[in-house]
């Protein structure tokens, strides 16, 4: 089974050389840790730039530079800084090759809810909706099942959508997923999981087809 | 050249009231107009309908709004961080639109820009799309969203000069240009008023047309939400 | 009778102080000669400049700055350059307060035809039609009469449209004029110019209320 | 950092076939491609559609193409100062599509932010809007006009880095910022490619994210349509 990190790790490898990719908060912001050192790509964030380094040393934060998450970054060169519009004209226009972001739940459809429980305090959307409606190739990371067990993979969302049919894979602590028409695809195991597990933990109907072979990360 | 420079924030704000649309720029805390908010609090007007990518946090922002209970309606994309917020809405006290972010931006670049409306592929088929016009145009799905209408907007830049021309920093930019001369009057303040003729005009992010007051703030706390540093080797 | 920078001096009165002002090629370019020089106005030019200064010294011009009608120009303090999206949302936003250009034909329901003789070889209405489509305050310039002799103020006009129902006031050889929903009102007489003669050369239908002033120019 | 750079003019035109859709930058003579059109008269392709604002003239610019007759259609707002061009119209050799320009320059934004059409104003009640849809919006009248699509985009910057940004200078900017990423491929030529780095990530017109080739031109003729000068007092 993956932690975070591993779910990241494994996502990185879905990022190839001169993607411009897109990373929301949460596990999606781990995989920028763990992308090949031998491929070039640029990091792009909704709030105005192109070209993220990593986090500033400290006594080196500039309140005027920060990531979609609000936290303080830098920039690499080759850098660019841009309004909002332009912004998304680059997530609409599909110039943004990779979007990775976390779901409360995906649909084997490729449906995905992630902005809205109803009954609780609701904090918005920001760029989710934009970027599941535009984006070509997105990847969902999330665990497979939520805080009491539930699958997250399901026939349908119960939650308020975000986006609908634009989900293309799914990489979980437990699995490699890809969307299909006949349901999830099961790709890959994460080490030491069966597949008896992977389909009890899904709600969702599950293609299996031949062997089933465990990921490499 | 026309004079934009007008003498301080009060003078800014001239003929702000009760139950007016205002656009305020700013991605979290970074590029606020934050001696217009802090003027507006002063000015103790309600009924407040503001269009903000986000609601400030309790002690910072238009959190400072939301304290007063000076506004009536946000429309924005992400609103966490904010108890009062939380509370008010909840209790019903407080509107809230979300709208997807580009969405947001988009919908102020049209007023800025004499568009009526504009097809967005963002929120078909969410509740973002209940009610709304949609349309199919190469077999993908667009909803059909409205250009802004707002009274004032208030922006904040880097630096500016008397002719309203406006230079952002950094992510601080943001909003900020999308909003410019997309509400009836815009208001823009500046880390730095320079003197005419200092920006090169090949730089300049918003012309000065967009632009109808502009001033130099005085203090700017330029607070951090989310101070993420690595260590120093 | 108003020579061509006759004309453009009587324009010149109608441009305030604080104007947004695009002109266009012709007799419109030369307004910017007579403009008072105790108020502020910018020109803003569609190929992207605003604040627009006079023709450069000799040897001066720089291929990167020109004008609309393509004329190398020189900028003033406080100008700015822009793309050209962002210039016509300037004027289809209407951030520019008044557009001055020329026309074939204006008719009194304040259609403008500028861009195209049937037949003739057609150059292109360039960004005419989105200034006529956009701007709240047209002026337009023209001589009253064409070579012909034909009246160039019609009930209706002739030649394909540029816009409909957009032209506010007119500046001839002859007269100023206002289009109003019973005709075109005279408001002016150019020096040495008789009502007569301005009825004689207009075929549209002529609103004139009281005495009609001489202009002062 | 993506690298864009390819070596020259014949490796950033690989791929140009006859009978393409191609956007060309400039307004006038400023701002043109020159490298570009001078490449596509050497590759000889034919059949071409051109969406530029102008058609050059006789012996610059698209007119060189025109002379060659490898165009077959012209979509601009302003096509004067080219004798080629106007035989090859009256005689029915050349199709002319004619549209306003900022109809011309959002139709390119369109295509650049994603957006599948956008409503106009201009051109409303004329032929431009024959056999167009239309719809009213606040009373006012607007005209729906589609994204272009288009295979290449050839535009000029004054600096890049291999990055593919870019930065225009003066009026030369025009379409071009509004052409990047509005076609498959997007060709960009400088006169000046510059270290990476060198250039401010603030002052960057467009990102390299809209550019796929960059490459620094051999030579930049820069011809000046109406020079107009006033003498020295």
């Amino acid at each position: 089974m993956l932690d975070k990190n591993g779910i990241a790790k494994r996502i990185a490898q879905e990022v190839q050389d001169g993607f411009y990719v897109n990373l929301g908060i949460g596990i999606p912001t781990l995989v920028a840790n763990y992308v090949r050192n031998d491929i070039e790509v640029e990091f792009q964030s909704e709030n105005g730039v192109l070209g993220m380094g990593p986090f500033p040393f400290e006594g080196e934060e500039d309140a005027d530079v920060i990531n979609a998450g609000k936290q303080t970054i830098t920039t690499l060169p080759g850098a660019s800084f841009f309004d909002s519009a332009l912004s998304f004209s680059m997530i609409r226009g599909q110039h943004v090759d990779l979007t990775i972001l976390g779901a409360m739940e995906v649909a084997q459809n490729g449906d995905i809810a992630n902005w809205k429980i109803p009954g609780r305090m609701v904090k918005g959307m920001g760029g989710a909706m934009d970027l599941v409606a535009s984006a070509e190739n997105i990847i969902v990371a999330m665990m497979h099942t939520n805080k009491r067990g539930d699958s997250k993979l399901l026939k349908q969302c119960s939650l308020p959508l975000t986006g609908v049919g634009c989900v293309k894979k799914i990489v979980t602590n437990l699995a490699v997923l890809e969307v299909s028409n006949k349901g999830f695809k099961l790709l890959e195991r994460a080490p030491g999981v069966s597949v008896e597990e992977i389909i009890n933990a899904t709600e969702g109907d599950l293609l299996i087809e031949g062997e089933v072979l465990e990921m490499k990360i | 050249m026309i004079n934009k420079k007008v003498k301080n924030v009060q003078e800014a704000l001239q003929g702000v009231t009760n139950d007016m649309t205002c656009m305020f720029g700013g991605f979290g805390l970074s590029g606020i107009p934050e001696n217009a908010i802090a003027q507006l609090v002063k000015l103790d007007v309600n009924g407040l309908t503001c269009i903000s990518n986000n609601a400030g946090i309790d002690d910072f922002g238009l959190g400072l709004l939301l304290q007063k209970k000076q506004i009536k309606k946000m429309v924005s994309s992400y609103v966490g961080e904010n108890d009062a917020f939380e509370r008010q809405m909840l209790s019903g006290e407080l509107d809230v639109e979300l709208i997807p972010q580009g969405t947001l931006a988009e919908r102020c670049r049209a007023a800025q820009a004499g568009f009526p409306a504009i097809y967005t592929p963002a929120g078909y088929g969410t509740e973002v799309s209940e009610g709304k016009e949609t349309r199919e145009f190469d077999g993908k799905m667009y909803v059909l969203e409205y250009a802004f209408k707002a009274d004032f907007a208030f922006v904040k830049a880097w630096k500016g000069d008397a002719a309203g021309n406006l230079i952002f920093k950094g992510t601080a930019r943001n909003f900020n240009p999308n909003m410019c001369g997309a509400a009836k009057i815009t208001v823009a303040e500046v880390e730095e008023l320079v003197p005419l003729g200092t920006l090169d005009p090949n730089n300049i992010h918003i012309p000065g047309i967009f632009v109808q007051r502009i001033f130099q703030g005085d203090v700017y706390e330029k607070r951090i939400e989310q101070r993420t540093v690595r260590p120093k080797l």
